[in-house]
């Protein structure tokens, strides 16, 4: 943060009167905040955790076929035939880096890796589908205003008052019985049906902000400029207004991926995530609650979930502080 | 003894980027009755002087040393706690942009009654008699109704008269007005400028008018101090600067002046380059990026920093070129150039 | 399991003893017993104490019995209730014509007159059955209960749009007139050619067909006798009217039932209720986990679903010797299994069945179901052992799986590589998603390949893997199932899932995959078989050709570990419901 | 403004209105769409070993067989004039506002929804309290005091608040004060406030500590960056310029302006927390209208799935609708028109 601390401090340490002159030159915006980002040691280590977890999603194959054992695979024999807990209690050894789940013996270090797929997979595509009709419903009602604004504006609130949750159980429970209908079965099903719930029920978050910025971008002097040169709609749209959304879209896309990893594993957890074997966060979760007294069981998929959504969350609030340091919520 | 008096100020604020030298020991003088306007451009540090005089730096990250002399007072080394209670009493502030300056969630009758209050234990009923007064007194017609209309409801010249009614309520012996008519159209700027004389012939105070217009300060002022990068580079009566400058940066000032009775299509003669940085502040003279006359320091502009020196009958200057090439410059290439325009 | 039969030895050796030392009787009671306990001083914790004999018997009166359940069940209205806890629970307040002998194992498996004064009479080559109330017996508003009640209880237990929960037998078996629809729609219909009532006392019902094993119709809840004055259909829940000892308090629909005593209820009509305690506390809806701590406590006395501790209480319950001294470990007359549907290919062929029994890891799938002592024992038959006709099967291996066999079977159905099939389960049924993981994780060694679709359990049956036409359409080859005994014979365990005739093209069927016309003849040799023994023969039979074919992949007998709450008297597992039996337990 | 009120509610109606129809078509039309019969709809309503006449009566009875525009209009007119049910053995009166007559559990939907808003009207009412107070206390902290060591732990830990799930962190302490320390209730219990305060708060303690960390770790961030932004406003610079004590400048001038969009986010999250707290109720077995909402999908019970959603969306618009109003309330530049 380069943005003044101090309430009463002069504006003029944020103004760019106060930078040097000589670095302000020749920077585009990006660089700018390129520059501030690298700065916010948090913010980085949000973003060094964030690739780590994508590359872990990634190579998942390949470091539980280091580390581990195939996710799915039974390691009865780790398992105690009477109580169906883990010998040992948990099972943690040099093999089993996270000891082994009750009842089947499953590599626990696996499943949270795999998870990590499916988390980060759904999180990433319902966050893209959501940015995508958000932005175009947003500019839309934005730009063109009147009956079109009015519209979509009401559409938006009829999405908010939906219980999102709630309908989104139902849903996928009503969607599942075409199953046999569609092209695509199993778990590539689910996990579209999946990122299209998630990302369908929560564009109208990102829809208003991009409406709002686009009413303000509208109004703005640039733009007035443009229009006065005698520039046409689709210029002032694609030229003017749509760079300057990349930054909101940008940001709230960042702060969308975690509640979207959040809201995966509320499914999963609820049960109506990706069908078993395959492993998720939320669906561990689940399960673990039954073996509340094997703790280990629950800590693992629920650190993962920590983790993974405190690390968006500290690389979207710095990136937001970078491109927008007027917005320093 | 002189009501206000600055005995090399320096206001510092560290940042992540270095320290910040808005205020760099400055020193002036002010005495009741008078008015003194500050000149600049934007980030030169009169509003941080300003607000450094009121003690709202205090308790933040500021650095401030030097002195700080009202009415007998030391207020630098003095408890924020006894410089707030001399705050809206003793002196007072007219903020630039009234809109933002007054709280949108209180009417004006509110927020006069408030600063009133403050200073004078009063019932509310007496608070906002008082407050109607005031508003009746800066000209707002139907004062005891509009008493009781939020900030919004006003229009820009009203919320300015609203906020100088404010500033005023507690009888203040120093009232310092941070560029008072920017956010005004032109004709309404006359009026609160009229306004503002006529006020404070009445009470008696010291004025300081900050401000980058030098049109503002022309009406108004009996001294001028133009600041850039922190420190004064010139200073002197109205007649000193307006007929008599010596610094190529109020040369620079008078020439991107607006005047009324310039014809339109003419431009002004902006100041070339931006303002300094207040971090890395260039070396010798600060202005020396965007003198012209630089080259003709001798290579001293670069290195040394020149000193505000007495040019004659209390008109300072803080340049090194010679009093004579001063003269000679404005006497032969600036002030044609501002005739003939 | 000799280890499990020497225990249950000494269980039943020390609950001897202790009746033989115990002196003194409870006070008020109406009878001294044998088993006669001061109730002050508990008997000795003994693990499976309450198996074999009565454990801490007593006959002292008084206290609150504090009863808990996780889930609310169907209902209380005894002719609107299908769950096993309810069955048993319902006759603290209601008496049917015949009930179980209150007694553990065994003796719990017999049948004693409750409101009738003795078993019924057959006549008529087994298709009329004769039943004489007892005399004295009243409703808790002090109106006599005559046979006309017991008949308007099963009449309006029979219709099904109305009451949907209860059972089907009387619907199936009695002797209705066609325009006979409901005892609501049609009410003016004569029906005494189903059910006489030529006075008070005597009921007498007819049969379509013969059937030899009617005192277990005249068990169920339906002959619990209902005031047809007091009766509101699916209302009656709310206000059953008692003919037990003990009548509602309160009923507060998920959260509580309270019932204290009926004055109106004499303990010289009744030989078998004790009715030991002052009131019942039933709270509903309690958290599954914290039932199990409270149980294990000592703040709570019984879990009313009787199949055992959670998951998670289970490792603490059998790591600690004094809480697993409290335990009992009945197996249940239910089986846990994996039907294997022969309407999907390559399924139709019974070699393709076969391999998928060869290949399941069966200790996975008893693993799946909570292990040896929550699971059960590895299954080798459909009918468990508690089923009258049981014989041990030895058709499969049941090992951890076979893949040798497998790739044999498979090779001789023409898959030598195997094949693909879908597997249906309750996927809010965490027994069932282990089931099916572990089933998808053995058969693919054997190169069957399994795509896992869980449903949800309430749509279960009546849309997904119960509905013929839904199981062709997605290829559904496999499908979790379980079954427990209405009551303890072939005929209560076995003709809902073997019988073909059973399966109904709408859905809604438990029977997924035996057709076989084979099976079904054999069904209807026993249903007119009087000779009990006879009678369980063809049941084993029946048991036996289900394996042969490879219709099912049994996976466990079922266990509970059961918690006795601490202060309990006349504790007893109930051969009948296969846990304690909820007629005769005493607060000490 | 009268106007603007009656318009707004009107509004309102319509958006519910607009909401029913979608929930209504996804639960009645998309089935149909998928190939499902009437008595598939009322094969759910039915017990073990019904007969296909008795499936077939039930649809006839449940009206499945109807057009489903027809079975809407019938939702509706319940809504409006109450509704008569065929339970078989008599007629049930289903008194207006009738949102339909659950046949599984025999209780017009309303009156279910009814006995279950109480336990959800205290978890969302107790956590609301403690997230506002702690909330908002800690973000005016964290602002005044920015930079500061408290300002950072408050600030990770409110950023690990809302990185958590609350299914999560409800199971975690669940364990740990629960079962393992028994200082807390074990969930699955409520007493209403009017028998027993004490026992109410009791049961209701740790459910409301749960929830309420999640919210006041984002109230507390909202907080901060509200006071932040407030505070650096110029009429914070005139108030102080004024002489006001620095207590009057924050809670006067800065906590009033910095609080009023934290109103708004209030009472959107109020409102939809009032239509029920699903996974904090499944977590804690609290018999809410989230749980409600979850055994209605789980049980497939269509009337009431519907009834659920309706009072969701219902508090949801209703909120908005007095939060607008409230806005016009404190922040006088604002004009209902």
């Amino acid at each position: 943060m380069t943005a003044p601390l101090d309430p009463t401090a002069p504006a003029v340490v944020a103004a760019p009167s106060g930078l040097p002159a000589g670095t302000i030159q020749g920077r585009s915006l990006g660089q700018i905040a390129w520059m501030r980002l690298k700065r916010d040691k948090v913010a980085m280590g949000g973003a060094v955790v964030v690739v780590l977890l994508i590359l872990i999603a990634i190579f998942a194959p390949v470091l539980v076929g280091w580390f581990g054992h195939p996710p799915n695979e039974f390691h009865q024999e780790m398992i105690d035939p009477s109580t169906m807990t883990p010998k040992g209690g948990t099972g943690i050894s040099g093999d089993f880096l996270f000891g082994v789940e009750p009842l089947n013996g499953r590599d626990i270090f696996s499943r949270v890796l795999y998870g990590a797929r499916i988390s980060l997979l759904i999180a990433f595509f319902a966050t893209l589908l959501s940015v995508v009709i958000g932005t175009v419903m947003g500019v839309v009602a934005g730009f063109f205003g009147g009956w079109v604004d009015t519209l979509i504006s009401r559409a938006m609130d009829a999405f908010l008052a939906f219980p999102l949750l709630v309908f989104s159980l139902a849903l996928i429970g009503v969607l599942a019985q075409f199953e046999t209908s569609l092209a695509v079965k199993g778990d590539t099903l689910r996990i579209l049906l999946l990122i299209f719930v998630i990302g369908f029920f929560n564009w109208p978050y990102i829809g208003r902000i991009i409406r709002g910025q686009t009413l303000s971008l509208r109004e703005r002097e640039f733009v007035d400029a443009a229009r006065s040169l005698g520039a046409r709609g689709p210029y002032i749209l694609f030229r003017e207004i749509l760079p300057n959304l990349i930054a909101p879209v940008l940001i709230y896309a960042t702060l969308l991926i975690p509640t979207n990893v959040l809201f995966e594993a509320a499914l999963s957890f609820l049960g109506v995530g990706i069908p078993a074997p395959t492993a998720t966060w939320g669906g561990m979760l689940s399960d673990a609650v039954k073996y509340y007294t094997v703790p280990h069981f629950m800590f693992f998929p629920g650190m993962a979930i920590f983790i993974t959504v405190l690390a968006f969350n500290l690389f979207g609030d710095g990136l937001r502080d970078a491109l927008d340091p007027k917005s320093s919520r | 003894m002189t009501f206000l008096e600055l005995k090399d100020l320096r206001i510092h604020f560290p940042s992540d980027d270095g320290l910040v030298k808005s205020v760099d020991g400055l020193s002036f003088r002010l005495e009741r009755g008078k008015t003194l306007g500050i000149v600049g451009e934007s980030g030169s540090g009169k509003s941080v002087t300003s607000l450094g005089i009121l003690g709202l730096h205090k308790g933040g990250r500021a650095k401030i040393s030097g002195e700080i002399w009202l009415d007998g007072e030391e207020l630098v080394s003095a408890s924020a706690e006894h410089v707030r209670t001399l705050r809206g009493k003793k002196m007072a502030m007219i903020f630039q942009d009234p809109l933002s300056a007054m709280h949108p969630f209180y009417t004006v009758g509110a927020q006069i009654m408030e600063a009133y209050r403050i200073h004078h234990d009063v019932s509310k009923k007496v608070a906002r008699k008082h407050a109607i007064e005031m508003l009746d007194r800066v000209g707002i017609p139907q004062p005891d109704r509009r008493v009781d209309s939020h900030p919004h409801e006003f229009s820009g010249g009203m919320r300015q008269r609203a906020m100088i009614a404010m500033a005023l309520s507690c009888d203040p012996e120093l009232l310092i007005a941070d560029e008072p008519t920017t956010a005004l159209d032109v004709t309404v700027q006359a009026q609160i400028l009229d306004l503002m004389r006529d006020l404070q012939r009445d009470f008696n105070a010291a004025l300081i008018i900050i401000t980058h217009d030098l049109g503002v300060v022309a009406e108004l002022s009996d001294d001028i101090l133009v600041m850039y990068a922190g420190k004064a580079i010139e200073y002197g009566t109205a007649e000193d600067i307006f007929e008599r400058p010596e610094h190529p940066y109020t040369w620079g000032l008078l020439g991107s002046m607006p005047r009324l009775d310039r014809e339109r299509t003419e431009r002004l003669l902006p100041i070339k380059g931006s303002p300094p940085s207040l971090i890395n502040v260039p070396s010798g003279c600060a202005f020396h990026p965007r003198c012209v006359y630089a080259d003709r320091t001798g290579g001293r502009s670069t290195s040394d920093v020149p000193e505000l020196l007495e040019s004659e009958g209390g008109h300072l200057v803080r340049c090194h070129l010679s009093r004579d090439v001063r003269r000679a410059v404005w006497e032969n290439e600036i002030k044609p150039n501002l005739e003939a325009s | 399991m000799t280890k499990k039969s020497a225990a249950a030895v000494v269980a039943a050796t020390a609950a001897l003893a202790l009746g033989l030392t115990a002196c003194g009787g409870g006070d008020g009671g109406t009878k001294k017993t044998e088993g006669g306990n001061s109730g002050a001083s508990a008997a000795k914790d003994v693990a499976n104490g309450a198996l074999e004999a009565v454990f801490n018997p007593s006959d002292k009166k008084g206290g609150t019995l504090k009863m808990a359940v996780s889930e609310d069940w169907d209902s209380v209205d005894p002719g609107d209730t299908y769950y096993a806890m309810s069955w048993n629970l319902l006759r603290i307040y209601g008496r049917p014509l015949v009930t179980f002998n209150p007694g553990a194992g065994a003796k719990g498996r017999e049948l004693v007159p409750d409101l009738a004064e003795s078993l019924g009479t057959p006549s008529d080559g087994g298709k009329t059955w004769t039943y004489k109330l007892r005399a004295g017996v009243k409703f808790e508003d002090g109106a006599a209960i005559t046979s006309k009640d017991v008949k308007y209880a099963v009449l309006r237990s029979m219709d099904k749009t109305t009451l949907v929960n209860g059972p089907t037998y009387f619907n199936d078996w009695l002797d209705l007139p066609k325009d006979f629809k409901s005892v609501y729609k049609t009410p003016d219909v004569n029906t005494d050619q189903a059910i006489e009532t030529p006075d008070d006392q005597t009921i007498v019902f007819h049969l379509n067909r013969p059937y030899g094993g009617f005192d277990y119709f005249a068990a169920l809840p339906g002959t619990v006798p209902v005031p047809k004055a007091k009766d509101d259909g699916v209302k009656y829940r709310d206000h059953v009217v008692a003919s037990g000892p003990y009548k509602f308090e309160k009923v507060e629909a998920g959260k509580q039932y309270t019932l204290v005593r009926n004055e109106n209820w004499d303990p010289a009509t009744d030989p078998i209720r004790k009715a030991l305690p002052d009131r019942y506390e039933i709270s509903l809806g309690v958290n599954a986990d914290d039932l199990d701590n409270r149980l294990i406590a000592g703040d709570l006395h019984v879990d009313v679903a009787g199949s055992g501790v959670q998951p998670a209480a289970l490792s603490r319950v059998l790591s600690d010797p004094a809480i697993k001294a409290r335990t009992d470990n009945p197996t249940q007359a239910r089986t846990w299994y994996t039907s294997i549907i022969g309407d999907v290919p390559p399924l139709d062929n019974i070699d393709c069945r076969k391999a998928v029994i060869y290949a399941a890891d069966r200790v996975g799938l008893q693993n799946a179901y909570g292990g040896e002592f929550a699971g059960g024992d590895i299954a080798s038959s459909l009918m468990p052992p508690s089923i009258g006709g049981w014989k041990k099967l030895d058709l499969y291996p049941t090992g951890t799986g076979d893949v040798e066999k497998a790739k044999a079977a498979l090779a001789a159905c023409g898959h030598p590589d195997g094949f693909e099939t879908n597997m249906a389960y309750r996927a809010d049924r965490p027994k069932e998603k282990a089931t099916a993981e572990s089933l998808q994780q053995a058969l693919a060694k054997a190169g069957i390949k399994l795509t896992l679709k869980g449903y949800p359990t309430s749509d279960y049956f009546a849309l997904y893997a119960g509905k013929p036409d839904f199981v062709k359409k997605n290829s559904i080859g496999l499908a979790t199932n379980g079954w427990g005994a209405d009551w303890n014979d072939g005929f209560g365990f076995m003709s809902q899932i073997t019988d073909s005739r059973t399966i109904r093209a709408s859905g809604g069927n438990y029977n997924l995959s035996v057709k076989n016309p084979e099976i079904d003849a054999l069904i209807d040799k026993a249903y007119v078989e009087t000779d009990t023994a006879k009678r369980d023969a063809l049941w084993g039979e029946v048991d036996q050709k289900v394996m042969e074919n490879a219709y099912v992949l049994p996976s466990v007998y079922a266990k509970s570990v059961m918690v006795r709450g601490t202060g309990m008297t006349n504790v007893a597992v109930s051969g009948a419901w296969d846990m304690y039996d909820y007629l005769n337990l005493g607060v000490a | 403004m009268v106007t603007y009120i009656i318009r707004r509610i009107i509004g309102a109606v319509l958006m519910l209105a607009v909401v029913s129809m979608v929930t209504f078509a996804i639960f009645f039309v998309v089935p149909r769409a998928a190939g499902a019969t009437a008595d598939d709809f009322a094969a759910r309503y039915v017990g073990k070993s019904a007969t296909e006449e008795t499936v077939g009566n039930l649809a006839d009875r449940l009206g499945f067989n109807d057009p489903v525009v027809v079975q809407y209009g019938r939702w509706v007119k319940g809504i409006v004039a109450g509704a008569e049910y065929d339970t078989g053995a008599g007629v049930e009166n289903c008194p207006a506002p009738c949102f339909g007559y659950s046949f599984i559990s025999h209780q017009p939907v309303w009156n279910d929804l009814l006995d279950r808003l109480p336990v959800t009207v205290s978890l969302a009412s107790g956590a609301a309290v403690i997230w506002v107070l702690a909330g908002v206390a800690t973000g005016v902290l964290s602002a005044l005091r920015k930079g500061s060591v408290f300002d950072r732990a408050a600030m990770g830990i409110a950023l690990a608040g809302v990185s958590l799930p609350v299914f999560f962190t409800g199971i975690v302490s669940l364990v740990i004060f629960s079962y393992g320390m028994g200082i807390t209730a074990p969930g699955g219990s409520f007493t209403p406030i009017t028998e027993n305060p004490a026992e109410w708060a009791y049961n209701m303690i740790l459910p409301w500590i749960t929830l309420a960390f999640l919210y006041a770790a984002g109230y507390a961030r909202l907080t901060r960056a509200g006071m932040l932004e407030t505070m650096g406003e110029d009429y914070i610079r005139t108030a102080r310029a004024k002489g006001l004590p620095e207590r009057t400048v924050i809670t006067k001038h800065g906590l009033r302006a910095a609080l009023t969009p934290i109103v708004t986010i209030f009472g959107l999250d109020f409102g939809l927390l009032l239509g029920g707290a699903v996974l904090t109720e499944s977590t804690f077995s609290l018999n809410g209208v989230g749980k409600f909402a979850i055994t209605a999908i789980l049980k497939n019970d269509l009337p009431q799935i519907m009834g659920v959603t309706m009072l969701t969306a219902f508090f949801v618009v209703a909120a908005n609708l007095i939060v607008d109003l409230l806005y016009a309330v404190v922040d006088p530049r604002v004009r209902l028109a």
